[in-house]
C-alpha cells in the first residue's frame, strides 16, 4: 500500500468545501452524491450540487460535485478539496481538478491501470495526457495521482476489496454484485472520515435515502463504520478541511430544480399537464405524477392533476392549450428539440390568447446537441419562435428558489394577460441539488385576470352575443372556459372577428393585432419591477454586469468578493426578458461606467436582445458554451480582468470536464 | 326545450362550393347535434385546417378551428381537462390522415370518449386539390399534373389498427344515415371515428357524387344509377364486440376488415367496428383519481378568496426536508 | 340604362392607367386579368399585376389590380383608373378606390341590389356603409356608383345579359353555364373598348390563355368583338386614358413570382424538391414538377428533378436534407405555419452542416393567420428560428427579378458554407405578374464550394480516414455525397467529432462551435456587397430609408418621385440579414440625417435586428400589416412627412381592400 | 474481397447497458451487411434518436443519425436522390410509432425501396424508461409511477395498414433468424418493415429475455424452458402474396393479422407478409422519368465547365413569353 505523507497546514478549513465524487453512469455516483448531500444538510450545513452526466444510461462517466458551507450556498466554484473515487476514470478525468492542499480518494488496485484502456475515456484526453506525460513511459492512473501529488494533493488510497471483504464478514452478505454496490457509500464514508464528521449524520442519511428498506440500508451502515474505521486506524489525521453539526434554524429542504419547479406548479394552480419525455425537462412531470393527487386547505375533497404523457411535443402543447380553453391552469414542458416543435402551437396560443405556460428547460444545443449538458441558448428562440408578430411573455428565473415562484407567476401573467408565458430555465437549474428554507406558498398570489370561470360570474347583457374576443380598453377581454352558460365562442388560427370567427377585413385586422400586440405594453407597465429585474450591488457601478437565469449564483458570489476588494461592480438579472425592460436597463447602464454581458450561450444573446431594445451595445460579453456552467472562479476572473481594463471584447470561459 | 337544427346555425356566411359534399356532413352534425339534445354549451367541436375545418363557425356550439393536423390533441386537452364536454373533432383526410397521422394513431390508443369525423374527399381541398392519402394509386384528379404516384390508406383500417373502439363509414349526401352514424358516434363510450366519403365537386372529379350514386352504371334495360354505396346494415352485418356472446375483438375486427376493403363497385357505410369492452381513458384515470368525474382539471378551485394557493405542498415539502 | 356624362377632360393619358377587376373566387377573375395583362404586354406594355383573394376555393371575393405603362413598372399605386365589374361585391368593395376621371364597368341590371344583400360583404363594411349613407334610405349599387360619380368618376353600365344574347346569336352557344363564364372577356373587353386598344392584342392574348383550345378560345373572341362593338356604338369618346401598342425591345416574359423561382431553381442546379402544400407558396413546386424533364446544354440525356409531396412539412425539411445528404441540390418551399414545423429540422442540417435551402414565402400571420394575404413577418422567426445557436444564411429578395438570380445564390451559399439557407419571400412577391426581361442563366455562376461529388475527384491519402468535420482554417471541411468510395461518414444531432461521431468533451465542443459558426464571418466577408445590399439614391442623403424585400419597388418608386422635387432621399435594401452587414448599413446610416425602416410587419422587425447589430435605433419606423401591400403612394406619403418633419415616430400604413 | 463481420465495426465505444438486445440487433445487422458483401460506401444506415439510433455510429457504413422520430423522411430523400444506395432505417419503438407515426404510416404509402428496423423494447430506454407505444395497457415497468394508461399498438397490423409491402418480426437474441430477415428485408423490393423484439434490461422488466425464452415456464416434470418466441416459418407459414397462385394481398393479409395478434404464450416471428406486386416509389417514378435510374437526382451534373447552369429553361421561359 503507498505510504502517505501527511503535511497538512496548521490552519484547518471548517465546514466549507467542495466535494466530487464519479463513476460509471449507473454505478450508484448520483445515490452517493445525495447520501453525501444529505448527511451534510442533516448536520445543519448548506449544499449546492451538480450532476454531470453522459447521455447514456449506463457505463458512460458521470459525476456529482457538492460544495458545502456553513452559510447558503448557491453557485459552484474551480476544483475540488476532495475528489472521491472508485474507478480510474473519475481519476483520469479529475485528478487535476483537485486543489492543492485537497484530497483524493483512490483505489490502489487500479492504480496501475494503463489510461489508454479506459474505454469511455475521449481520445482527445488520451492524446493530451500521451503528450503532457510524453516522459514517463506508459501512462497509468498512477502517473497522474502522483503528478497530483506533486502539486500538493494529498492521496488517499483505500482498499475497496478489503473493506468489502469486511462488510461481507460483518453482514454475511456474499454475492459481489450486492457488494459491489457499497463501494459508493464506502467512498462517501472515506470522505466524511477523512473530514472527521460525525457518523450518525451519515448513518441517518443512509437511512433516508434508502427509504428505510432495512435489507439495504443496514448493509451499508455496516460499510459506512467499516470504512470510517478503516480510516481512523490508516488516515487519522485526516484532512484540512473539516466538517461538524451546525445549527440551523427554520426548515429546510433539500431539493433540485424540477422539482422546485413542479412544487411551484402545484402550488400555483396547475391542474393539466402533456409532456413528451426529454432531457433534462421530463423529470418534473414524472414528480408531478407522483403527487397527482394532493390535499386541499379547506376542501374536504382531494386536489388532483393529470399529467399526460403525449406522443409527441406537438401534441404536448396543443393538448396542454386544449386543456387551457376548458379553463385549467395547463402547462407543458420540454427542452430544445421539443421546443422547437412547439413553434406553431405556441402561436397559436397567442393570436387566440390562451393562457399556457411553456417550461422550457434549456439544455445544449444546437439540434440534439449535448442532451445531458448545460446552456442558455433557445433565448432569442424562446422570444422570436413562430412566424408572425405575436405576444408572448418570456420569464427567466435565476435560481431554484426563484423558479419556484416564478412558476407561479408565469401563470399569472398568462392568465392576465391572455397569452403564451414561456418560463425559460435550464438544465443546471433542473440538476442542481440544493439545500433551501422550505418554500411558502403563502407568498404567491394567484391572479386568473379576467376570467369568469373561478367563482366570477359570467353575465351577459339581454340580447348580447358573448364576444370572446371584444375590443376593451385595456386589449384584454373576459374570458370563460368552455361549457360556460351563454358563453359559447369560436377560435380560429385565422384572423378573426370579436366572435371568433375568421375575417380578412383589413380594419379588423389591424385593430386585432393593436389588441393582441398591445397586451406586451400593457404587461411592462403593470407587472412590477421586482419581478421584471433584480439589480444587485453597488449604485453608479464601474462595471455592470447583465446577465440572466441560472448564472445568477455564481455572478453575485463573484461580485461580493470582488467588491470586498478594489472592484464597484453591480449586477442586473434581467428576469423578464419579453416585454423588455428598456427603459430599466437603459437607466442602470447608463449609471454604470462600462457594461458587460455573462451568459451560456455562443453569440451573446441577451447582449443582442439588449442592443435591440435600447440600442446599447454591451462593452463586453462573457460567454461560456461549452456544456459545463460558469463556476464562481471564472465569473471572478473573467470580470476583474473588466475591472482591470485587461480583458478582450469577448471572452469564451471554458471550465469544466 | 328541444332544439332545432336552425338553433345549430350562426350567421357565419357560409363559404364551400356549391354541391360540396361538407354540406351534407355539416347538416348530419348539426341534426345529431339537435337531435339528442344536449345543452349547446356542453358542446364543443374542434376542427383542423381545411375546407372541412371550417365547419365549425357555422355551427352554434363552441367551435375550436385549431392547426392543420392537430385536432385531436387540442380536443383531448378540452375532453381530459372537462371530461363533462361533448367533444367532436372533425378535419380533412390530408389533416388527420397525413400531416395528422400521428396523432390519429395515437389518438386511438388513448380511447378517450370523443368522436372524430374525417372528411374524406381524396384531396387537399383548400391547398387547391392536391392529392391527400386517401386518394388511390394512379389516379389523376383535376389538380394533379400525373397520376397520383402514392398509395392510400384505408382510413378505417388503421383506425382498427390505432385502437379506435368505433370505427364507421358514412356517406356526404345520406344524410340521415350519417346524422345517426354520429350520434352513435357520440354515444359510443370511447374513441370513434367515422370517415365520411365526401364528394369535392371542385377538385375530386373521380369520386363524385355522381360516381358514389353510380350514375355511369345503369341498371341493363336503362333502369336507374346502381348506387355504388351501401350500408353494412341493410345487409346484416353487425360489428358489435360481444365477447361473452362469443364475437371477440379480433373476430369482428377480421370481417370489418373485409368489408373495408371493398371498393369500386360496392363501397360499405355503417358501423364497422364496435367495441365497448375497452376502459376509456377517463375510465383508467378513474381507476387512479376517484373524484376525477366530480372534480375534473377544469373544476377545481385553485385559490382561496385571498387568492391565495390552496393546493397543500406541505407534505411533499416534508418529504424533501432536511 | 342610366345615361352617362362624359365630360372626359382634354388630356389623354397615353399607356399608363392601373385597372382593377373583381368577382367572385372562382368565377374567373384571374383568367380575366390574365387576358388583360397579356393583352397589354403583346402590345409592347409593361405590367404588373396584383391578385387579392381570401382563403376560399369558390365564392368569397378576389380582385387583380394590373398597373400598365411604358416604362418598366415594379409596384402598384393607389386607387385604379378604371374598375371592371359583374357582380355587386365587386362594386361596393372598390367603388371608392376609383379615382378622379376613372371609370367604373358595371352591369345595370344589378344597379338595385342592396348592399345588404351581399352575403359575403364584412358586416363591418355594411356597417360603415349604413352610417355614411344614413341619408340615402336603402343603400343600393345604385348609391354606391352615384356617389362616385360625384367625385368624377365615369360610370359606364354594360348590360352583360344582352351582351351574351348577342354572342349566343353569332355562335350558337346556349347554355348559361357556358354563357356565363364569358363575363370575364366582356369585362376585359368593356375596358380595353373604353380604352380604344387594339381588338388583335386582346384576341391573341385570349388565345394564348385559352391554349389554343378553340372551343373556348373562338366563342370568348366573339364575345370581345361583341363587346367592342357595343362600347363603340355607346361610349365612343372612350375614357381619358388611353392603351395603344408600343416598340419592345428583346425578348420578354409575363410571369409571377412562384414561377421566377422555380426557374431560378432549375437553373440554379435544382434536382430534388419536396413540399407539403400550403398557401402561397405551393405552386412553385407545381410548377417544377410540371417541368420536372427538361433539355440540358451539351448533354445528348435529359435532364430532371424529383419533386416530392410529403405528408408534412417536417417530413419535407428532412427529406430534403437527404437528398442534400445523397448530393443533389435540394430545397423545399413553405410559408408561415409549415416554416414553424420546420425549426428542429433546420437545426439539424445547421449542426450537420448540411446545404439545403428553404424558400419562405411568407403571409400574413401569426398562426393560420390571413393565409391568402401579405406580410413579410416571419423575419425574426428566420433568423432565430431552432433552439441553440447553429449558422444560417437569411437572403431576402426584392422583387421577381432578383428572386429568380437569388435561387441560385440560396443555393451557392447552402452549398460553399456547408449550412442551411432561408431564402426568405413573400406572398406579394409569390402573387404578383410582371413583364420582365427574359432571365439569363448565364449571369449565373455555380459554385458548390468544397463538393467533391460533382467531378472533382475524393483522394484520401494512404491510411487516412475521411473525416466529415475536419478543423480545417476556414472552417470548411471537404463534403462527399453519401456513396463515395472511401468517403464513408457520419452524421449526428448530437455535438460530435470531426469523424462525426458523439461526443461531449468540452474542448471538442468548443472547436466545433467555433468551426460552425465562424462560418457565418467568413460568410460575411467573402459574399460580394452587392449581393448584401443594393444602395439606391441620393449619397449622404436627408433620409434614408430602409428596408428589405417585396417592398422595394414602391420605395424605388417613392424615391424617385420625392427626389425630383425636394427630397434627397436614399434606399438601401438589405438583402443579406443574416450574417448582417452591420459595417455597410453603419457607414451609411451614418453618412444619413435620418434613417427610417419601412416594412411589412407589426413590430418593425428589421429595424429591431438593426438596433441588434449596430445599436442603432431607427428615427421612424413605417409598418404595415393589414395584409395588403404597401404601394408606392403610401410609401410616398409617408416618407414626404417624413422629410416635412411631419411625421411620427411610428406610422402605420393602412390601405387596402 | 468478402467482407467479414469485423469490417462493420467501428472504434467508437458502445455504451449500452449490458445484457441490451440491441448488441444482438447490432450483429444481425452488421452480419447481414458484411454476409451481403455490398460495397460497404453503397450502404447507409439512418437512425433515429434513442438508444437504439446510436446503433449508426457502431456500424462501418455512412451513417446518419437523425432527429428524433424522424429517421423515415431523411432517408426517403437519401434514397429517392440516389437510389443505388442501401438504405437501412433503424430507430426505437418511440421513435417510430409515438412520435414519428406520422412518417410510419405515409412511408408505407409511398413503398420506397428500403428496411426499417424498429427496436421494440416497450420503453423509451434513453430518456429513463418511460412508457413506448407498444408497451401494453396496465403494464408497469420499473420506471412507471402507474400501470400504463394507454393501449399499446400492434407495430405488425399498422405496417401492414399503412401499406409495407414486407412485414416480418424478429427477436434481438435470434441473432441468426434476425440477420436473415434483415437480408430479405433488404433484398425486398419495395418499403420492408421489421419489429424487433428487443429486451431492455435497465427498463423493461416485463418482456425480458428470460420472458421471451419462458424461463418462467418450465416444461412439466423440471425440464426446459419452453419459450414463447416461435418462427413462423417453422409451422410452414408462408406470407408472401401470389395474387396469379390464388393468394391475394387481402387473404395475406388476414392471415398475418390472425398471427400478429398473437402474444403472452405464443409469440410469433418471422415474415408475416410480402408482397412484391405493388410497384416500388422509384419504378413509379421511372415511369415518369425513364432517366431516373441512370441519373438520379444526386448523379446529375448541374454546371458546365465554366460553372455555368446547364438546365435549359429557355423553352419554359418561351412559354410564358410575351
Ligand atoms: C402546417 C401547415 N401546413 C400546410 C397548411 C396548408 N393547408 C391548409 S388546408 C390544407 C389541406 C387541406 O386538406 P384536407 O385536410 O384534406 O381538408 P379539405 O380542404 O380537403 O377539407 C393545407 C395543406 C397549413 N395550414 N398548415
Ligand atoms: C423532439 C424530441 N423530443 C424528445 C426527445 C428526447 N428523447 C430522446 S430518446 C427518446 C425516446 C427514445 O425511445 P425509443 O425511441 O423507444 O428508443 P430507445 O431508447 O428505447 O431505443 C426521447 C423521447 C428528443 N430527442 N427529441
Ligand atoms: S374545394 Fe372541394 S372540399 Fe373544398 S369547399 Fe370546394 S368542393 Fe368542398
Ligand atoms: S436503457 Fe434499455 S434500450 Fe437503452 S441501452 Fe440500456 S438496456 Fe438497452
Ligand atoms: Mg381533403
Ligand atoms: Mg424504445
Amino acid at each position: 500500500m503507498p505510504g502517505r505523507d501527511l503535511h497538512i497546514g496548521d490552519i484547518v478549513i471548517e465546514n466549507r468545501l467542495q466535494w466530487c465524487i464519479g463513476g460509471a453512469q449507473g454505478s450508484g455516483v448520483d445515490t452517493s452524491a445525495n447520501i453525501f448531500s444529505r448527511a451534510c444538510a442533516e448536520g445543519g450545513l448548506w449544499v449546492v450540487g451538480k450532476r454531470e452526466y453522459y447521455s447514456n444510461i449506463k457505463g458512460e462517466h458521470s459525476y456529482f460535485v457538492v460544495r458545502v458551507d456553513r452559510n447558503r450556498v448557491d453557485a459552484l466554484t474551480e476544483g475540488f478539496d476532495v475528489l472521491a473515487t472508485f474507478d480510474e476514470e473519475t481519476v483520469a478525468r479529475h485528478f487535476d481538478e483537485v486543489r492543492k492542499d485537497g484530497g483524493i480518494i483512490y483505489d490502489p488496485s487500479l492504480a496501475s491501470k494503463k489510461v489508454a484502456d479506459i474505454p469511455t475515456l475521449d481520445k482527445r484526453i488520451k492524446d493530451e495526457f500521451a503528450e503532457r506525460f510524453r516522459q514517463s513511459g506508459t501512462i497509468t492512473i498512477m502517473t497522474l495521482l502522483e503528478d497530483a501529488k506533486k502539486r500538493g494533493v494529498h492521496l488517499f488510497p483505500v482498499p475497496y476489496s478489503t473493506l468489502l471483504s469486511g462488510v461481507s464478514a460483518k453482514t454475511g452478505e456474499k454475492r459481489q454484485s450486492v457488494l459491489g454496490r457499497m463501494v459508493n457509500v464506502i467512498a462517501v464514508s472515506a470522505s466524511f472520515a477523512l473530514m472527521h464528521y460525525n457518523l450518525n449524520e451519515l448513518e441517518s442519511s443512509i437511512d433516508h435515502v434508502f427509504g428505510g428498506r432495512k435489507k439495504l440500508s443496514e448493509p451499508n451502515k455496516i460499510a459506512a463504520e467499516v470504512t470510517y474505521e478503516y480510516m481512523a486506524g490508516n488516515f487519522k489525521d485526516g484532512l484540512g478541511y473539516q466538517l461538524s453539526r451546525v445549527a440551523t434554524e427554520g426548515k429546510r429542504l433539500l431539493l433540485n430544480g424540477n422539482q422546485a419547479i413542479a412544487l411551484g406548479k402545484l402550488a400555483g394552480g396547475l391542474r393539466f399537464q402533456t409532456y413528451y419525455p426529454i432531457t433534462p425537462a421530463a423529470d418534473e412531470s414524472t414528480y408531478l405524477e407522483r403527487y397527482e393527487r394532493f390535499s386541499v386547505k379547506d376542501g374536504d375533497k382531494k386536489g388532483s392533476l393529470m399529467v399526460v404523457q403525449t406522443e409527441d411535443e406537438i401534441s404536448a402543447i396543443t393538448m396542454a392549450i386544449g386543456g387551457a380553453l376548458s379553463g385549467a391552469r395547463s402547462s407543458t414542458c420540454t427542452s430544445g428539440p421539443g421546443f422547437s416543435l412547439m413553434s406553431e402551437g405556441i402561436g397559436w396560443a397567442g393570436i387566440n390568447e390562451v393562457p399556457v405556460v411553456v417550461t422550457n428547460y434549456q439544455r445544449a444545443g444546437p439540434s440534439t446537441g449535448m442532451p445531458t449538458r448545460h446552456e442558455q441558448g433557445d433565448l432569442k428562440f424562446a422570444l422570436y419562435g413562430g412566424h408572425g408578430d405575436f405576444p408572448k411573455i418570456v420569464l427567466a428565473s435565476g435560481d431554484v428558489e426563484e423558479s419556484f415562484y416564478d412558476a407561479n407567476l408565469a401563470f399569472n401573467y398568462a392568465e392576465r394577460y391572455q397569452l403564451p408565458v414561456i418560463h425559460i430555465v435550464d438544465k443546471a437549474m433542473a440538476n442542481t441539488t440544493i439545500t433551501l428554507p422550505y418554500f411558502d406558498p403563502d407568498r404567491m398570489t394567484i391572479d386568473r385576470g379576467l376570467f369568469l370561470g373561478d367563482g366570477t360570474p359570467f353575465v351577459l347583457k339581454e340580447g348580447e352575443e358573448y364576444e370572446r374576443f371584444k375590443f376593451t380598453e385595456s386589449g384584454i377581454s373576459p374570458r370563460v372556459p368552455i361549457g360556460t352558460p351563454g358563453g359559447i365562442f369560436w377560435n380560429t388560427g385565422d384572423e378573426h372577428t370579436e366572435l371568433g370567427h375568421i375575417t380578412e377585413d383589413p380594419v379588423i385586422r389591424d385593430r386585432m393585432m393593436d389588441k393582441r400586440m398591445g397586451k406586451l405594453d400593457l404587461a411592462l407597465k403593470e407587472i412590477p419591477e421586482d419581478e421584471q429585474y433584480h439589480y444587485f450591488g453597488a449604485e453608479n457601478p464601474d462595471l455592470l454586469v447583465v446577465s440572466w437565469g441560472s448564472t445568477k449564483g455564481s455572478i453575485l458570489e463573484a461580485m461580493a468578493r470582488l467588491n470586498q476588494h478594489s472592484g464597484k461592480i453591480g449586477f442586473l438579472q434581467i428576469r423578464l426578458i419579453r416585454p423588455y425592460p428598456a427603459q430599466a436597463v437603459i437607466r442602470l447602464v447608463k449609471s454604470a461606467h462600462k457594461f458587460a454581458v455573462m451568459e451560456m450561450n455562443y453569440v451573446g444573446q441577451l447582449a443582442d436582445i439588449t442592443a435591440e431594445n435600447t440600442g446599447l451595445l454591451a462593452d463586453y460579453r462573457i460567454v461560456k458554451f461549452n456544456g459545463r456552467p460558469i463556476t464562481v472562479d471564472e465569473a471572478y476572473v473573467s470580470l476583474k480582468r473588466i475591472v482591470e481594463g485587461k480583458s478582450e471584447k469577448r471572452v469564451v470561459l471554458t471550465h469544466g470536464a | 326545450m328541444a332544439l332545432k337544427m336552425a338553433d345549430m346555425k350562426t350567421e357565419m356566411h357560409n363559404d364551400w362550393c356549391p354541391g360540396c359534399g361538407d354540406f351534407g356532413i355539416l347538416s348530419s352534425v348539426q341534426m345529431a347535434l339537435a337531435d339528442m339534445n344536449l345543452n349547446r354549451e356542453d358542446s364543443v367541436i374542434v376542427s383542423g385546417i381545411g375546407c372541412s375545418a371550417k365547419l365549425v363557425h357555422y355551427t352554434n356550439v363552441t367551435g375550436i378551428h385549431t392547426l392543420h393536423g392537430r385536432p385531436l390533441p387540442f380536443a383531448t386537452g378540452v375532453k381530459l381537462s372537462n371530461p363533462h364536454l361533448n367533444v367532436v373533432v372533425v378535419g380533412g383526410d390530408g389533416d388527420g390522415l397525413g400531416i395528422g397521422a400521428g396523432h390519429f394513431v395515437n389518438g386511438g390508443r388513448r380511447n378517450v370518449d370523443m368522436l372524430y369525423i374525417v372528411h374524406d374527399n381524396g384531396v387537399y381541398g383548400l391547398t387547391k386539390g392536391q392529392a391527400s392519402p386517401t386518394l388511390k394509386l394512379g389516379e389523376k384528379t383535376k389538380s394533379l399534373i400525373f397520376p397520383n404516384i402514392t398509395s392510400s390508406i384505408n382510413p378505417l383500417i388503421l383506425a382498427m389498427a390505432s385502437g379506435y373502439t368505433f370505427v364507421a363509414r358514412g356517406y356526404a349526401f345520406n344524410v340521415s344515415h350519417l346524422k345517426k352514424l354520429i350520434k352513435m358516434g357520440i354515444e359510443h363510450k370511447g374513441a370513434a371515428f367515422i370517415d365520411v366519403l365526401q364528394p369535392c365537386p371542385t377538385y375530386n372529379d373521380i369520386n363524385s357524387k355522381e360516381w358514389y350514386n353510380g350514375e355511369d352504371r345503369m341498371e341493363e334495360g336503362g333502369g336507374k344509377a346502381m348506387p355504388r354505396v351501401y350500408s353494412l346494415e341493410s345487409e346484416g352485418y353487425d360489428g358489435r364486440v360481444n365477447t361473452e356472446g362469443g364475437k371477440d375483438a379480433e373476430t369482428v375486427m377480421l370481417d370489418a376488415i373485409r368489408r373495408a376493403v371493398e371498393w369500386g363497385d360496392r363501397i360499405p357505410i355503417g358501423v364497422l367496428y364496435n367495441n365497448e369492452e375497452i376502459p376509456t381513458y377517463e375510465e383508467r384515470m378513474l381507476q387512479r383519481m376517484p373524484e376525477y368525474m366530480e372534480l375534473p382539471p377544469a373544476r377545481q378551485r385553485i385559490s382561496d378568496s385571498r387568492k391565495k394557493p390552496i393546493a397543500d405542498i406541505t407534505p411533499f415539502m416534508d418529504e424533501l426536508s432536511v
